[in-house]
């Protein structure tokens, strides 16, 4: 009964004041039958009970902190300075609904609209919104908006943008009767002329660092809309989908200093050319002034919303991703124009120097020749797998990504951060060498 | 007020340590065509962020600083010891693309979630994938539909939802291609049982109701439309983000619902974070299992493992779905158990039926019956007599030191106000919240100008909301005209505004 | 504002959820003599718990809400990392008495910042025992005492101390059975040398200084000093308070101090607190390691073991000494290094002479030379021509939104104002600073009254400090007057004077 | 240089505007040689290097939530409830000053005040300051007040006080002359007629209750006055010091909800008789109002303190322990009348049933007969070192502690709390008697 202040006493008084005898009288629209219903439940555990039971299942799991990972694949084990919680945990924060009282909810709004200004920076973008639930949704709430404002009805994608994204965009698809297409070269496409965007992820799925510079005009000059994938980390350092003339540009926030946590939650990023603005998705914060001329920010464009157009609204999104938004500000900011470069030149040095040693190896090669980040393909000797398996039994080492099933042969993706140390790269590329003889 | 985080930046300032490259500067040969001209971040100290997200922090209300009655929310207290949960390393430094057996512990917590919220809900299935409550009715009518193709009942692409609900189910269906059809509500506040028969045909795929209803109230005929839902075809879907009102006592499947989502960030006390993260798993009926996203979790001996359903779905989200929700809820469910949730629906509904008689006097009730976990006022009556709106009360609570109860929802009721207390607070604090509201209906009887003018008393005064949309600024620019005070960081938030006429004067 | 958490107890409410008993109930027979007649402590929800606490805090000032240039308090950053060292569970939840097998780890932190501590103050041992400055300074004058017992020098019982010191010093001595001989500063602000010369004698202990003194300024004639000290048969006793004025860049064991303490809770970042805890390690010259307290961490091998000096003086402190503060120092420290803690210093130095510099022509330096780590002020001359004081100026900078710097001390100085900015603070703060301190020194001269009554916009007049020590009223008791608003837990500290007057008008 | 905001050019227009070209022109006043000293110190971590380093670092102690703990002997393994941290890591709470600043401190005043006002009602008596150093300290410190207040020089205390409590006093009492004389009777004593005070503990060191009935009597009809040190937890039952008579009362706050901490920081309480507010040592905070008539709370009767009184203060003690006692003070409100009690049952009841059951064990008996609090000394058949080396290795258990050099022959103070379970007691009762054999 944790966290019920009432106790008997109080209850009757307030019963009585309702003016009934028993709480079941309140009760009297539903059918009888249906109340007291019986529940096959676990026990109940006192605080103290929960603390021991969840430090022992979690003790089941093998965490980043204390095991090497070379696992990216879309989630990344970039660092999180010890700053950030202190923030994101307070009450303040972590306890407020969505703004929808601006006069106390200034925190929360500024901070988003600090966070939407944020996303602009990195992406090169014009104008961002509050959050989506994650990078794949956001993907594929992209590609509804493309389909919306050309009023065309196939889709374009890079054949290496992230499987779950374009699994989430298929779904997303249905019902719209949009025809998705992936194809390994997306300008030239035939279907181009009637395609309402092209959708690539940058870097892609397989770490490679594509040069985008023709992809706008040739996107454009057939009537679509171009959208790019990026990592926000690889932005400290390669070319913006605002440089490349995106039209809207999507990514997963994860890798601003939001952390693992098993897939989420993570955020969502979006953002697009102003004209495009009133097709966005999801909340969005604007400044403007009080009734005493003050500064200050609200929910804006709010008929393009659930709550106001219903049906007709841009997506159905209500809740978001604020409370992780907030961290990845928090991380964008401590970061700054140096940090997050630097972020990108360790993880990318990182990669470099394990796929030179790697390459050194016998049996091993480079599947791609393209410039990647921070993550490539290596094909291997023996099944991904196994090196997986053996890897993390002799070593405690959380190997990279399987991805024979889509390249063919054994394959696989490897990731570096600047939490991986020179120490664990010569340490995993010993391994391979003695797992590949 | 405080300035702009990118106000504060000062060239070359550093508020991060990262370590020294310790290999080759590879990057340092990227080819330049690939490099971005240059990345406009802020520079700012630890010390400066801090103190600025400090003092932001401060101008936000709060459950942690008050009484936050916001109807269809489910503002109730969120316990720490969840926090501490989710920040075990064991559950937050972990990759979603681990092998099972490194994760085995993760994939624990959410098949026991999936077990548990099964048993509540008196369902057969459910998925965690989806990360809030719109999401979790995009995947719950999109089984729907896959139900309706499996049968090749292709066309069925009509929803009935009524008027009351909530925006998101209109929308879904929508995002889904298929076509809202409206419901009356009768004078009881129930579903129009006329209308809803008269509408019910072999184009209908689903209808979708909210239970208890927007309105705060249960629908007595459930039993009788989920027979009419179901002999017409059609399935019956429950939106179920007011389940803090049935949780422990009523289960959903046993009224006939085939299909339902449910918020873990209302009932199951995972933070709301100013908008998110929410989690909004969906549990089903046995029919509709071969459709849910992948993917679940399933229990094979003692090991666990992720598992795609036969004819599913598809993806929903990346990943697995917002698992530090899911820690959440578990820790909240394993701690409460069973007979604690009882107890939550039934002072949740206790303390709404207390606010509901208390001020059924000086507010008009909408729908004049026993409430469940929240109580619906109409101010229509109010406004005719005193020109006092809805809104003017929201804005005067807070000078009184209360965030407002939900305002204008459900769009049925006329200058709706929508006050859902739930069961974490005392009787004490509704009373003082009572106090406050029963002033306020006299001061609009009395003194109705010092009611429109409000708020008097915060820091702000009403938004120009109207230029906001009109003229969106929607992002800081370099060139905006620099803001924020004179005297720097001195900006003691308790103090802002007084400061701030300081510095005007 | 807000009530005492005793006034919102209700008889039976619960806040915390403890698990059943799990054996026979042994204490139910515990002889009735034995047991106390009632415990009568509040009965709370965790969440009347958390809003009570949470709106509490927002009524303080804090280093992380603004600048906070206390004078002698080092109030520079804290960063968070030391938090979560602190807080990891292989530090947080291990028993002092745990064989040193379990501990190596905890053993291996002290160790370390013991050898850190003894480099940077150029010392040959250390302790880590004292838990804030003034048990350091216990400590270290023990020390001091036992040197000169064991060589039979019984009458060395006096100790010189400058006027300007803290009070500490004082009252050390005097916990130490010994006796204050005070010591004059000449008119550069440094040591009366002629003074001086004529105190020492064979009663004389040692000599207790302040370095950077506590007018921010170094003992230009330190190494003389310690000559003579040295010659007189006395020890000189280092207060290191100050010690983020010389740290990385000065050694005082250079300077020929014998024994000093250092205060973690100021170089060192770990958090004041609002008044501890705190840690107070020791620093001592060979002579007088023999005597340390019990007991200090030795390293054997790769082993770390506990170890009481020969002749030690005892036990100060219970168990290990502060050893959660211990931790944080020694983050901060492995972050900083050497390097780093030089510019940590110089920055100290900079901002302080930065401040005293551009407030010289509104305020009048004590001292006008180049100062340490804090600029001292005498308001004296602003008294006379305006009859406004120190205490004025300290209450006015609150309506500007900056706490105080420390006032009226040191005690030599008249209408003391000593500013201590530290090197987190950045160049525009304290711009921001200096032009409220301009402002307000303009102010006294146009409008002595604005600034005598202050503060005007903080929630809290002036408080009747005279009433409260004649007729101390020093906890609650169930009899006194029930106060806090009618509107119960609606407070939303944002407006709560406001609302208190709604509830007064 | 983390922490540092100035960059290279706001460091030279400071120095202009101060009027030096360099910063080592400010250090005139420093001997040239004694400036740039050098420094033999381990390398700078950055921030994620250090995260490492104290993950390495920490994981080579065995910690009490992992380890089945039998460990007690004055620090003692409650449970900490979650909610305490979310309020003791507020900014405004963790880096403020000690409030000499009323108008911008009511947070911290009130809260001491609060707390000054637990440690009453927990301890029955009339005033309490706003903490000490910790339990030890706080002993020490009441003696110092009696001798004071009686101007006697004799100190009569209980041979089965904390060991660290009586080396700390005989610490604080040297240089006043005074005598420190340990009994196992001290109310017999001969010297009772010339002491300041007679010093017990409550439960004693080795967990013994003593009916305190008929000390206050003869301890006042001596002319002396009566200290009892208590541990706050076994309050939750046990007779209060008040209800005793006693004229001081002190103790170690860690027990509520302070946590091991490895001994540091806890905090001391101190409690006294109205008549004696005046000799209390260290801060105390009193209720008033402010010029609007508002209540408020300030730091009062400060002439007893250092920085006014200077070598007459009561105690040179300043800084204190003002968040661990925020701690204890969120602590007790959370437990409340009916938790703190529950605890106190509950440790009570788990030592008895261990004692209950080891003593049915061959070759283990109890050292004692008097009742006890939730510790008790066992006569070992081996070396409390050895078994604990031995419950240690083979179970992971940390045992009991070894109080053999005081008591003669092999004796092993034994101590549970709430968190034990059953099942820890019967695990520790098995191997004791494996060991036993
Ligand atoms: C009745 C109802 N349905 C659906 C939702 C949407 O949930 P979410 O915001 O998590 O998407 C809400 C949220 O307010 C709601 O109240
Ligand atoms: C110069 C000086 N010495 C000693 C002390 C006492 O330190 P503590 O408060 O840690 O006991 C202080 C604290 O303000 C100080 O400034």
């Amino acid at each position: 009964m944790a966290y019920s202040p009432h106790t008997t006493a109080e209850r009757e008084a307030m019963l009585k004041a309702i003016g009934v005898e028993q709480i079941e009288e309140l009760y009297t629209a539903v059918p009888g039958e249906m109340m007291n219903a019986q529940f096959d439940f676990p026990p109940a555990l006192s605080e103290p009970e929960l603390h021991r039971h969840l430090r022992g299942i979690s003790s089941k799991n093998a965490d980043a902190l204390t095991h090497p990972i070379f696992l990216g694949a879309g989630a990344y084990n970039h660092f999180t300075p010890s700053a950030i919680r202190f923030i994101t945990q307070r009450g303040e924060f972590q306890t407020a609904y969505t703004p929808y009282q601006p006069e106390l909810s200034q925190g929360t709004l500024q901070s988003i609209y600090e966070f939407q200004t944020l996303v602009c920076q990195i992406a090169g973008m014009d104008v961002a919104n509050a959050s989506m639930y994650d990078g794949a949704t956001s993907l594929a709430e992209a590609a509804l908006m493309a389909v919306n404002i050309t009023r065309r009805k196939k889709v374009i994608i890079s054949d290496a943008i992230h499987p779950d994204s374009e699994a989430v965009l298929r779904t997303y698809a249905d019902g719209h009767q949009i025809e998705v297409i992936a194809t390994a070269d997306p300008i030239s496409h035939a279907e181009l002329g009637a395609a309402a965007c092209v959708i690539v992820q940058h870097p892609d799925f397989f770490g490679r660092i594509t040069d985008l510079s023709d992809y706008a005009a040739k996107v454009h000059d057939a009537g679509s809309l171009l959208i790019i994938a990026f990592y926000p980390t690889a932005l400290g350092l390669l070319k913006s989908p605002g440089e490349y003339g995106a039209d809207i540009a999507v990514g997963e926030g994860q890798s601003l200093g939001v952390g693992l946590q098993f897939g989420g939650p993570y955020v969502g990023l979006l953002a697009c050319k102003t004209q495009y603005v009133r097709s966005i998705p999801g909340r969005i914060v604007g400044q403007t002034k009080d009734s005493k001329g003050q500064r200050a920010y609200v929910l804006t464009l709010q008929t393009r919303e659930q709550h106001i157009r219903r049906e007709k609204a841009t997506s159905n999104i209500c809740t978001n991703e604020a409370l992780i938004a907030l961290g990845a500000t928090v991380y964008t900011c401590l970061m700054g124009k140096q940090g997050l470069r630097r972020v990108a030149e360790m993880s990318y040095n990182h990669a470099h120097y394990l796929a030179e040693r790697i390459t050194e190896l016998q049996g091993y090669k480079l599947h791609f020749a393209a410039p990647f980040f921070n993550e490539f393909v290596v094909d291997t000797p023996i099944a991904p797998a196994d090196l997986n398996k053996r890897l993390w039994e002799q070593a405690g080492i959380i190997g990279g990504f399987d991805v024979s099933a889509k390249l063919g042969g054994n394959a696989m993706l490897l990731c570096t951060t600047e939490q991986n140390t020179k120490e664990q790269l010569d340490q995993l590329v010993g391994l391979l060498a003695q797992f590949g003889k | 007020m405080e300035p702009l985080i990118f106000e504060m930046s000062v060239p070359g300032r550093l508020g991060h340590d990262l370590p020294a490259n310790d290999v080759a500067d590879y990057a340092a040969q990227l080819p330049p065509h690939l490099l971005r001209a240059e990345l406009p971040l802020p520079e700012l100290s630890e010390l400066d962020v801090m103190r600025h997200f400090v003092r932001l922090s401060q101008l936000n209300y709060s459950i942690d600083s008050g009484f936050y009655p916001l109807g269809s929310c489910t503002m109730k207290y969120n316990p720490k010891v969840n926090e501490d949960a989710a920040a075990m390393p064991g559950f937050a430094a972990i990759h979603p693309l681990q092998p099972a057996d490194q994760v085995q512990g993760a994939l624990q917590v959410m098949y026991s979630l999936q077990e548990m919220l099964r048993n509540l809900t008196g369902m057969d299935a459910v998925t965690l994938q989806p990360a809030a409550g719109a999401h979790g009715e995009f995947t719950g009518m999109a089984l729907v539909r896959a139900y309706h193709r499996s049968r090749n009942d292709l066309a069925r692409t009509v929803v009935i939802v009524p008027e009351s609900a909530h925006g998101t189910n209109p929308a879904t269906c929508a995002s889904l291609g298929m076509s809202v059809q409206s419901l009356k509500t009768d004078a009881n506040g129930g579903v129009d049982m006329v209308q809803l028969r008269s509408l019910l045909n072999d184009k209908v795929a689903g209808v979708m109701l909210t239970l208890p209803s927007t309105l705060g109230l249960f629908e007595s005929n459930i039993l009788q439309i989920a027979e009419m839902v179901h002999a017409a075809g059609a399935l019956l879907y429950c939106d179920g983000a007011n389940m803090n009102a049935l949780v422990g006592e009523i289960r959903p499947g046993d009224l006939g619902v085939d299909v339902m989502h449910i918020n873990l960030h209302k009932t199951f006390t995972t933070p709301h974070g100013g908008g998110g993260p929410g989690s909004g798993p969906v549990a089903c009926k046995a029919i509709l299992a071969p459709f849910l996203p992948a993917p679940t979790v399933a229990q094979d001996g003692d090991r666990y493992t992720l598992f795609t359903p036969e004819h599913s779905i598809g993806k929903v989200r990346g990943f697995l779905g917002n698992f530090g929700m899911h820690i959440r809820a578990y820790t909240y469910m394993r701690q409460q158990g069973a007979k604690g949730l009882k107890q939550v629906s039934r002072d949740a509904v206790l303390n709404a039926n207390y606010i509901r008689v208390k001020l059924g006097n000086a507010y008009t009730i909408a729908y004049d019956r026993p409430c469940m976990h929240e109580a619906v006022f109409s101010l229509k009556k109010m406004k005719q007599e005193t020109g006092v709106k809805t809104m003017d009360v929201a804005k005067r609570l807070m000078d009184y030191g209360y965030h407002a109860p939900t305002v204008y929802f459900p769009l049925i009721v006329e200058e709706a106000l929508m006050i859902e207390p739930t069961e974490t607070e005392s009787k004490e604090t509704l009373d003082g919240f009572i106090a406050a509201m029963q002033a306020i209906a006299a001061e609009a009887r009395e003194n109705p100008e010092l009611v429109k003018g409000a708020p008097h008393h915060t820091k702000l005064g009403r938004l120009d909301e109207v230029t906001a949309a009109r003229e969106p600024k929607l992002r800081w620019l370099p060139t905006d005209p620099q803001s924020g005070g004179k005297f720097g960081s001195g900006r003691n938030p308790n103090l802002t505004s007084q400061l701030e006429q300081l510095e005007r004067d």
